[in-house]
């Protein structure tokens, strides 16, 4: 975890509105984080948090309409990725910041073959001719361990397991030796045995590309097991952020706290019965005012429904969202 | 057996459901995807009989095929004293309001064009008789039940959330006072927060209406919460079957050893020391499963009898059954 | 326009119904007969006057001239000087015999079987003469090789194609070897057909055109069109249009209608055998009598409803003619007895019904005893038709008499399935409309087809042209005496005669005398048209005048 | 593959020897006459020995054996000695139609070059057209372009070709005078003049029927698009830094065809058969008019060929249809 | 590859606690669909020219109560009384407002009969259409021992040539129908039939892969895990599922239908002549369009708008009867 070194990528206030017939939808709002070299930033949060639009709209990523990126700065390579051309930012996508996408079984083109799906941006980035490309596609490949690679090549997508698709996109993904590589939910649709190959797969690329990682997952195992530094989202906005060791010892968000409850595990004691996260999550229409955890959360006070905390820095790189101070068990002062 | 006084509610012996592959000129019938393929259990009265195993190893086909969804292979089944191994569909239909299933996924298994009330209240137009309002009425109740408000019975099931519509489902297979209920894997579609929630609602239907569960799923540590038993499978068999503190304590089989290492466990400390046995390689084709114990090929203590002799399935130590040659020395090797 | 053979390039025909085959002996069609008119010729043929004219012949045999011996039993023919197949060999009269032997042979379907009639055998005595000889005397002994549908075939070219085996001869059928003023390169059956000059044609400096391009199909509109309109076609035939199309097409400048009258008669006919669909297999049959067209004042009363030349003016304009004959020519056979039908007379159709009993019921129906005037009229789909229908229709409602109409596809209505209830010779309809005409100038036959056997009956297979089931013993006596009527004034007195009959038995109710017409380009000279034998019977003659194409 | 589509021939015989036979019997029972289209100055003597003469005086059990041997046997034979000179058939009867008396598939061979030509192009312009119309449709959904394009489409539709043929014809024919409005089937092309006519003469045609293909098929295509611009391999694709002309074109284009591409060759045998109007209005004498003619003039032989050999067509775009799926789509593997 | 419309689904989740009023009496459903209904712009449009042109069709002639079949030679050819604008010699009438044929017919009530008739073939012959393309494609989907029959079965009427079957459906039926409804209701069902059950093929096709796909999916087994039988299944699960297919075809439908119905004019096999419908009127005016082109632009104008209206319609309705998209 080199420290100190410069952020690869740096959001600042990202703001994503998304029109609908039902008026607007603000899945993202005011999410600000960075992003070092070689760190693995893990975030969390229960679905529809927006963990997913916050980055696509990174990559501008998302259709539009209904998407609409309001305001914010994605400081990536000097440049501002909200406002360069469309031909700049694809340069980046793919080439500079690779994705890999939730669902392996739909994420791959059926109708072509995975070589050549692997070899489309090698050729694009990095100007390659079809021999090398083909060369470099069968090195990813066996990087991401998937045997027999050169005629796996020539496979099509449903001639693959899931993990070994979901293996496919990360070679994609890593195909132009990225600077930041943004995993979305990568191995939620895999079951354990192969997810703890992808994770496994995953820690060794990092220590040997010396990549960074963004890896999205409401998973808090998957975290605990890979993280560097965790950001928790809820309602569209960052609601804590601190080191893995830090968040899982001593959580200061009321719903980081619930979340970590919630979960059974296969060690230590079995609850007699799972604590919940009672209520909805909130409807995300209109810019926020009040905290968006309120109506579940257990030390709701007044000023929580009138004004939406803003993230307070507790030391150590950790920040939570909240005006509750866990640690005087009181409300927290400006 | 374990509790020699509780009595098996379902009794499955030797089910095997085979999906024929159809090739060549005439079609005929070339090979097929042993999808479950001889697995045997009982489930007792009042019990929830956890289900685990990787995707695709043939959980929902047993679940289903022990529902008599599928016209199994062959196999007997047995529930509440009755075989339905064999039984045709049409004669099934009576059966049916003792046997339900919820669905794994909660917004596929709902009809999009029919409100909540008319998906609640089917079970009851095709086996009870009474009025409308009657029938409305027990739909209202069971929508208390499962916890959705009964204001939303007129609406469509996209309104909804997951576990919402986990519930309607859950309401759906209640609705016939069932006594044995499949769920397969009712939670991997959910978010975790409402995981819980679903899995506590089973458990207090459980409860109050004294309900036997088959509950399917690949999630250990949910498994671990709401089983009595738990049985592994691994490609169409079941490896290993024990009671839920002795499996997660002592696991016996390797794969279940390996399945139980690869769990992330939310706690950093614990995640980065905990020894992980990463199994290599992939799950084999259920259509071509491998001579031998169909583990051999990924199995980290692999010997060389498991590449020939198919290891029996049986009981190793009091209610722990598994199939595998580690277990097996003593009877075995004079095979 | 004199010159040499092939200098004014090409001639483009359009039929806009397609021929399927060059020889009229396979079938009878006007089409086919019309475009192997160009290829193959009879020894005589009629001119647009309907008088016969010597062809292949030197001359028309007569009994003046010797050439039709006295007891009218054999006709004497002697072939043309020199005469040449395409293929450059001589015209023989084995080639005339074997045109008989051809269409007469066992098993070949021939279309033209008819001409042959009576006909006892053919002698050749030399190469330019030939002999029919008949076994009844035949006052009109032209019907053997006389005509378009008796032209002459090459007996070495067809020899191998007699009786069953003549379908197999596709080559032969669509490339006849002929006399005529062209050749067939290329025969599409259906679709086009085209044709050079004959370098061997009998004529120096004819046919004018070097090719010819026959084109087929479409309707008669578009060929309109293309004659009037684009000029791409230089003749278009029978173009059978309302009217005031066809003239607003020929304002357009290029093209000119052509006209000319045969015996074509749009005629109504009056059922007298009860078709009433609950007779089951006793319908139509001729001792169940028609309910009440049976009675001579309804069938007076509808003709006298009939406005004719309201109806020829909207139906046919300049190319129909009024008549109140069903045999309006030649003119020595035209009566002008029956000329009352010009006018309508409404009144006096329903004063006649009133007088008759046919009171006028509720709803405007006329009734007598529970006998309702209703009649269903039948055609074939065709738009003029249609127009006569609906008119006509107006007409007798007007006078009570409730008309349903009904029209049937052609190939339905014309065809002889007895077990189609549809034809027109079943006639299970209480009236119905069609025009027919006869070949040449004899209208003996034609005639004939009113006597009692004629009705079409189940015995019969429902065969026969008296499709009204009208029989009267006067009838047939006069029909009889015109068979051994020579006299060619005599002939023409029993002809009218029997016309009358039909006419004021109102059994034929004749609307129209259709004329055939065509249109030709501006550019295009010499046509004349005949109906009494093929439209292009003077092709040889044509030519191109002016500069335009 | 290969014995997938061995499998589906040998299976479509007897189901074209069925549609055969009912084919028959439908002309059988069909009231028309070859003779209707004889001169009504033709007597019924003579009529009689014509129709008898065809072969019509046979009851059908004796002439439907011998189409079929005519058809599946002599015929071929033809083609055998005609290609090498043999001398199998040995003079035995071909098809002959009653009309023109000249075997029928002789004709039907004439036929080919304008069908092929005219509704073959017709077929070929139409879905040049319609492909970009559906893609630009679907990718800007309700744009103006979207809502002209199904307007356009929809008037085309509907509006019969008898009448937009005509029309067309006054308009560039008569009126302007720049395109011939009769067909000339005898046209041979050699040089770029006769190539410029051979256009000028199809143009008409082949847009009037190009009208209705591209109506139905540019509703398909956009709504397949649609179907496959939601998926997400098109984001992974941008997400690979793909420019949106390769995202459009290479991914969801190949894609989207799969269904298209199908519905095109399942609407092959309807143009063949369907172009019978525009053949009649353009004089273009291809097999659509010689089938409604065969038609009107009763000619049996020829009705039962044409429509014998598109009921081949359909069996066999039906097989190519499938094929063609499984071709495309990967996932597909018929064995 | 059929929904066209199931692109644009709104938000998923609306959260059902919040925003709705606490009071969720049951709402008529259809009014839910009509209120959607509404809100597409070009459905609108197409109910409300559709209704015209109903009315002006089924009411018209009693406000217009000029017998369509009476002639009147003296005034044939009247012009549309709006080309003495332009054209102050022209013939017209206003007592004739659309002009009159070459028989002096009146053509707006022959526009007013016709469409009557043309209307009537076209929806019955698309619901019959419908109908048995339906029937055919579920129980093809559904049962697989039916499947192969069923399709062989399709193909046969694909390949059997419309022309003779309607001869021969003339020749079998024309007299017992014509003896049971009269002569006019006799041809008409005769048509009607002979377009229904040559149209229905496609229908089948579509519908028969739309129900092996539903009949994979999960609620089709969760129904039969309740013990629903066939007929139940595929009246409440299979049926309501395939709706917009079976839509798309319907709108596709009356449009061949009414140009079918015109193509029989065409081919000689129409209704009688005294039995105008558009189809008929546009096909015996395309000789005189030049001189008279109203004659067939009023005929065309109303099969075209007629096609586009109901095609817009059934989009509308598409949208509307579906509850993720009525975004109830
Ligand atoms: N196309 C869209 N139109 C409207 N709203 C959208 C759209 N896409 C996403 N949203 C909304 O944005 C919010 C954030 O969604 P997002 O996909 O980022 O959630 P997530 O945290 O990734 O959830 P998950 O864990 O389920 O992937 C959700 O409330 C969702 O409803
Ligand atoms: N209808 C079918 N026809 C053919 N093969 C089938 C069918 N249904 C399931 N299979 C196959 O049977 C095997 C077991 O499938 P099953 O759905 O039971 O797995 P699972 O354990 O439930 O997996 P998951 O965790 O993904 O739900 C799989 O290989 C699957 O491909
Ligand atoms: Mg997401
Ligand atoms: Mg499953
Ligand atoms: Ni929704």
């Amino acid at each position: 975890m080199p420290d100190g070194a410069l952020p690869v990528l740096d959001v600042q206030d990202l703001k994503t509105v998304f029109q609908t017939r039902g008026g607007e939808v603000h899945a993202v709002n005011d999410v600000s984080f960075s992003l070092k070299p070689g760190e693995l930033l893990g975030v969390v949060g229960e679905s529809g948090s927006g963990k997913s639009v916050t980055m696509m709209s990174l990559l501008g990523l998302l259709p539009s309409p209904p998407a609409d990126v309001r305001g914010g700065r994605v400081k990536f390579d000097g440049k501002d990725l909200l406002n360069v051309t469309p031909e700049q930012l694809r340069s980046v996508r793919g080439g500079k910041i690779g994705f890999v996408f939730q669902d392996p079984m739909t994420s791959l083109n059926p109708v072509y073959q995975v070589g050549f799906q692997i070899m489309e941006p090698l050729r694009k980035h990095m100007g390659m001719n079809k021999r090398e490309a083909a060369a470099r596609a069968q090195e990813l490949l066996e990087l991401v361990g998937i045997p027999d690679a050169k005629q796996r090549l020539l496979d099509y997508p449903h001639q693959f397991s899931g993990g070994m698709r979901q293996r496919v996109m990360i070679a994609i993904a890593l195909a132009c030796d990225p600077q930041v590589l943004i995993a979305d939910e990568p191995t939620t649709a895999l079951d354990v045995t192969i997810q703890a190959q992808i994770l496994e797969l995953m820690k060794d690329l990092r220590d040997k590309l010396g990549m960074a990682v963004i890896w999205i997952t409401h998973d808090l195992g998957v975290i605990a097991g890979i993280a560097d530094r965790v950001m928790v989202m809820y309602g569209g906005q960052v609601v804590e952020h601190a080191p893995v060791h830090a968040l899982f010892t001593d959580p200061q968000h009321p719903y980081t706290r619930a979340l970590l409850k919630t979960i059974p595990t296969i060690q230590g004691e079995r609850a007699a019965r799972l604590t919940i996260i009672e209520g909805q999550p909130p409807i995300m229409a209109g810019a926020p005012t009040s905290c968006p955890f309120r109506d579940r959360c257990d030390v709701a006070f007044d000023r929580c429904a009138v004004e939406n905390p803003p993230r307070y820095d507790l030391g150590d790189g950790h920040d939570a969202a909240c005006f509750y101070d866990v640690r005087t068990r009181g409300p927290r002062d400006a | 057996m374990l509790d020699d006084g509780k009595k098996p509610l379902v009794s499955v012996k030797d089910l095997k459901m085979h999906f024929p592959i159809h090739a060549g000129l005439l079609r005929r019938r070339v090979s097929e995807v042993k999808a479950v393929d001889g697995v045997s259990f009982d489930v007792f009265e009042g019990e929830t009989l956890g289900l685990v195993g990787e995707s695709g190893c043939g959980k929902s086909t047993c679940g289903r095929a022990v529902l008599r969804l599928y016209d199994i292979t062959s196999g007997s089944i047995q529930i509440d004293d009755r075989e339905i191994g064999a039984t045709p569909q049409p004669d099934l239909r009576e059966m049916r309001p003792t046997m339900q299933m919820v669905f794994q996924d909660p917004q596929a298994s709902l009809n999009p064009r029919m409100t909540v009330e008319d998906i609640i209240k089917e079970p009851l137009d095709e086996h009870t008789t009474g009025t409308d309002a009657e029938k409305r009425k027990k739909v209202s109740e069971l929508m208390d039940a499962v916890g959705l408000n009964r204001k939303f019975a007129k609406r469509y099931p996209h309104a909804f959330s997951g576990g919402q519509r986990q519930r309607i489902g859950i309401a759906r297979a209640l609705a016939l006072n069932p006594k044995f209920i499949v769920c397969d894997e009712p939670i991997a579609a959910l978010d975790v927060s409402i995981q819980a929630q679903v899995v506590n609602l089973l458990e207090d239907l459980q409860e109050q209406f004294g309900l036997t569960y088959l509950f399917i799923s690949h999630d250990l540590s949910m498994v671990r919460h709401i089983a009595t038993r738990v049985a592994v499978m691994y490609l169409g068999k079941i490896v290993e079957l024990a009671p839920r503190e002795g499996l997660y304590a002592d696991p016996l089989h390797p794969y279940t050893k390996a399945l139980l290492s690869a769990v992330p466990e939310p706690d950093p400390s614990l995640a980065r020391t905990t020894e992980r046995i990463i199994l290599k390689g992939d799950v084999p084709s259920p259509s071509n499963p491998p001579e031998g114990c169909n583990f051999c090929t990924r199995c980290p203590s692999v010997m060389d009898i498991c590449k020939r002799v198919e290891p029996d399935y049986r009981e190793v130590q009091p209610g722990r059954f598994t199939a595998c040659h580690l277990y097996n020395d003593a009877n075995d090797t004079a095979e | 326009h004199e010159g040499e053979r092939g200098r004014d390039g090409e001639l483009r025909i359009i039929y806009w119904q397609a021929p399927s085959i060059m020889n009229p002996y396979l079938s009878g069609g006007t089409k086919e007969l019309e475009a192997a008119s160009l290829v193959i010729e009879p020894l005589a043929r009629y001119d647009t006057d309907g008088n016969l004219v010597a062809w292949l012949a030197e001359e028309v045999p007569t009994v003046a001239n010797g050439g039709v011996s006295e007891d009218l039993t054999s006709i004497t023919w002697v072939l043309k000087e020199g005469l040449l197949w395409s293929d450059g060999t001589p015209v023989t009269s084995t080639d005339v015999k074997f045109s008989w032997e051809y269409c007469t042979a066992e098993g070949g379907g021939c279309a033209q079987s008819e001409k042959y009639l009576d006909v006892e055998s053919v002698d050749t005595p030399d190469d330019r003469t030939v002999v029919v000889n008949f076994s009844v005397a035949k006052p009109f002994p032209y019907g053997p090789f006389v005509g378009a549908q008796a032209p002459i075939i090459q007996a070495a070219q067809f020899a191998d194609c007699l009786g069953p085996r003549a379908p197999e001869c596709t080559e032969q059928n669509f490339n006849p070897i002929g006399t005529g003023p062209f050749v067939v390169t290329e025969f599409r059956t259906n679709d086009v057909i085209t044709l050079a000059a004959n370098e061997n044609y009998r004529e120096e400096g004819k046919p004018a055109f070097a090719t010819v391009t026959f084109k087929g199909g479409g309707d008669a509109a578009a060929a309109g069109r293309a004659v009037h309109e684009t000029g791409e076609y230089d003749y278009a035939w029978n173009l059978q249009l309302a009217p005031d199309v066809l003239s607003g097409m020929a304002e357009a400048g290029l093209g000119e209608n052509v006209v000319s009258f045969g015996t074509s008669v749009e005629r109504i006919l009056m059922n007298m055998t009860n078709v009433d669909p609950a007779l089951g297999d006793q319908r139509g049959v001729i001792g169940n009598p028609h309910p009440f067209l049976t009675d001579k004042s309804v069938r007076q009363a509808m003709s006298m409803a009939i406005d004719r030349a309201l109806l020829t003016e909207i139906g046919y304009g300049d190319f129909g003619r009024l008549t109140c004959n069903v045999l309006p020519a030649p003119a020595i056979y035209n009566s002008d007895a029956n000329d009352a039908c010009l006018t309508q007379d409404l009144e006096g159709a329903k004063a006649l019904l009133d007088e008759a009993g046919w009171a006028v019921g509720g709803d405007g129906v006329r009734e007598k005893d529970g006998v309702r005037l209703s009649v269903l009229y039948q055609t074939s789909t065709n738009a003029v038709r249609q127009d006569y229908q609906a008119l006509i229709k107006e007409w007798w409602e007007e006078i009570g008499v409730e008309t349903e109409l009904r029209n049937i596809d052609a190939s339905v209505f014309f065809g002889s399935d007895p077990g189609s209830p549809d034809t027109f010779q079943k006639f299970f309809a209480d009236v119905e409309m069609f025009t027919n005409n006869f070949d040449g100038t004899d209208p003996e036959a034609y005639m004939a087809g009113w006597t009692c056997d004629q009705a079409p009956q189940p015995e019969n297979q429902w065969q026969g042209n008296n499709m009204p089931r009208f029989c009267s013993e006067e009838y047939d006596a006069l029909r009889a005496e015109m068979a051994v009527t020579g006299d060619i004034d005599e002939r023409a007195r029993i002809a009218k005669a029997m016309n009358d009959i039909l006419m004021q038995e109102y059994i034929i109710l004749p609307l129209t005398h259709r004329g055939r017409n065509s249109a030709h380009a501006k550019t295009l000279g010499g046509v004349q048209l005949n109906v009494w034998d093929s439209e292009l019977w003077n092709a040889a003659d044509w030519y191109r005048t002016g500069d335009n194409r | 593959m290969l014995n997938y589509t061995i499998r589906r021939l040998v299976l479509s015989v007897p189901t074209l020897l069925f549609i055969a036979f009912v084919i028959f019997m439908l002309l059988e029972l069909a009231p028309g006459d070859p003779m209707a289209s004889m001169p009504l100055t033709i007597p019924p003597e003579v009529r009689q020995q014509m129709r008898e003469a065809l072969g019509l005086g046979e009851p059908w059990w004796v002439r439907f054996p011998l189409w079929l041997k005519q058809f599946f046997i002599v015929e071929p034979q033809y083609w055998i000695d005609n290609a090498f000179g043999t001398n199998f058939a040995d003079g035995a009867q071909r098809i002959i139609s009653f009309q023109s008396r000249s075997p029928v598939f002789d004709t039907i061979a004439e036929r080919m070059p304008q069908t092929l030509w005219v509704v073959g192009m017709s077929y070929v312009v139409g879905v040049a057209i319609a492909l970009p119309i559906g893609i630009i449709s679907a990718y800007k959904q309700y744009s103006v372009f979207d809502q002209a394009g199904t307007f356009v489409s929809m008037i085309g539709f509907s509006v019969p070709p008898f009448f937009s043929g005509v029309l067309v014809i006054v308009i560039f024919s008569v009126q302007l005078g720049w395109l011939p409005s009769i067909y000339d089937t005898t046209h041979r092309v050699v040089d770029w003049n006769t190539f410029k006519f051979q256009l000028q003469q199809m143009i008409m045609p082949v847009m009037v029927l190009a009208l209705q293909t591209t109506a139905q098929v540019s509703r398909y295509m956009r709504a397949s698009m649609l179907d496959n611009l939601g998926q997400d391999y098109v984001r992974t694709a941008r997400a690979k830094g793909m420019s949106e002309s390769v995202v459009v074109m290479r991914h969801v284009l190949r894609n989207s065809m799969i269904p298209v591409v199908t519905v095109i060759a399942l609407g092959i045998p309807s143009i063949f058969g369907g172009a019978i109007i525009t053949e009649q209005v353009f004089k273009v004498n291809g097999l659509g008019q010689l089938l409604i003619i065969a038609l009107q003039g009763s000619d049996i032989p020829m009705v039962m060929t044409i429509t014998f050999l598109l009921a081949v067509l359909i069996v066999m775009m039906n097989l190519i249809a499938d094929i063609l799926y499984g071709v495309l789509d990967p996932r597909i593997r018929y064995d | 590859m059929t929904d066209i419309s199931a692109q644009v689904q709104p938000v998923d989740h609306v959260d059902p606690n919040a925003p709705f009023e606490p009071e969720e009496k049951a709402r008529n459903q259809w009014l839910d669909v009509w209120d959607q209904f509404r809100s597409h712009k070009g459905a609108m449009a197409g109910l409300i020219f559709l209704i015209f042109i109903t009315m002006f069709c089924a009411f018209g002639p009693f406000v217009w109560d000029v017998d369509p079949g009476k002639l009147d030679i003296r005034n044939k050819d009247v012009r549309p009384i709006y080309v003495a604008i332009w054209d102050g010699d022209a013939k017209t009438s206003w007592a004739r407002p659309m002009g009159t044929d070459h028989l002096g017919r009146d053509i707006m009530a022959n526009i007013m009969q016709g469409g009557r008739i043309s209307l009537a073939v076209g929806w019955t012959a698309m619901i019959l259409a419908i109908l048995i393309g339906t029937l055919v494609g579920v129980l093809a989907g559904y049962f697989k021992r039916l499947d192969w029959g069923l399709m062989r079965f399709t193909d046969l009427v694909l390949s059997l040539p419309l022309l003779p079957l309607l001869l021969v459906m003339m020749l079998l039926f024309r007299d017992p129908l014509r003896a049971a409804f009269g002569p006019e209701n006799g041809i008409f069902l005769l048509i009607v039939f002979g377009i229904g059950i040559t149209s229905w093929m496609q229908t089948a096709r579509i519908v028969r892969g739309d129900v092996m796909a539903l009949k994979e999916r999960e609620f089709v087994l969760a129904a039969r895990s309740i013990g629903t039988p066939p007929r139940r299944m595929i009246t409440r699960h299979i049926l309501p599922n395939v709706l917009s297919p079976i839509m798309v075809s319907a709108t596709l439908g009356l449009a061949t239908a009414i140009i079918t119905e015109s193509a029989l004019s065409f081919l000689g096999l129409g209704f009688p002549s005294d039995f105008p419908t558009w189809g008929k009127i546009l096909f015996d005016s395309v000789d005189r369009m030049t001189a008279f082109p109203e004659r067939v632009l009023w005929p065309g104008l109303a099969i075209s708008l007629t096609v586009l209206a109901v095609n817009y319609i059934g989009d509308g309705l598409r949208d509307a009867l579906d509850p993720r998209i009525r975004g109830l």
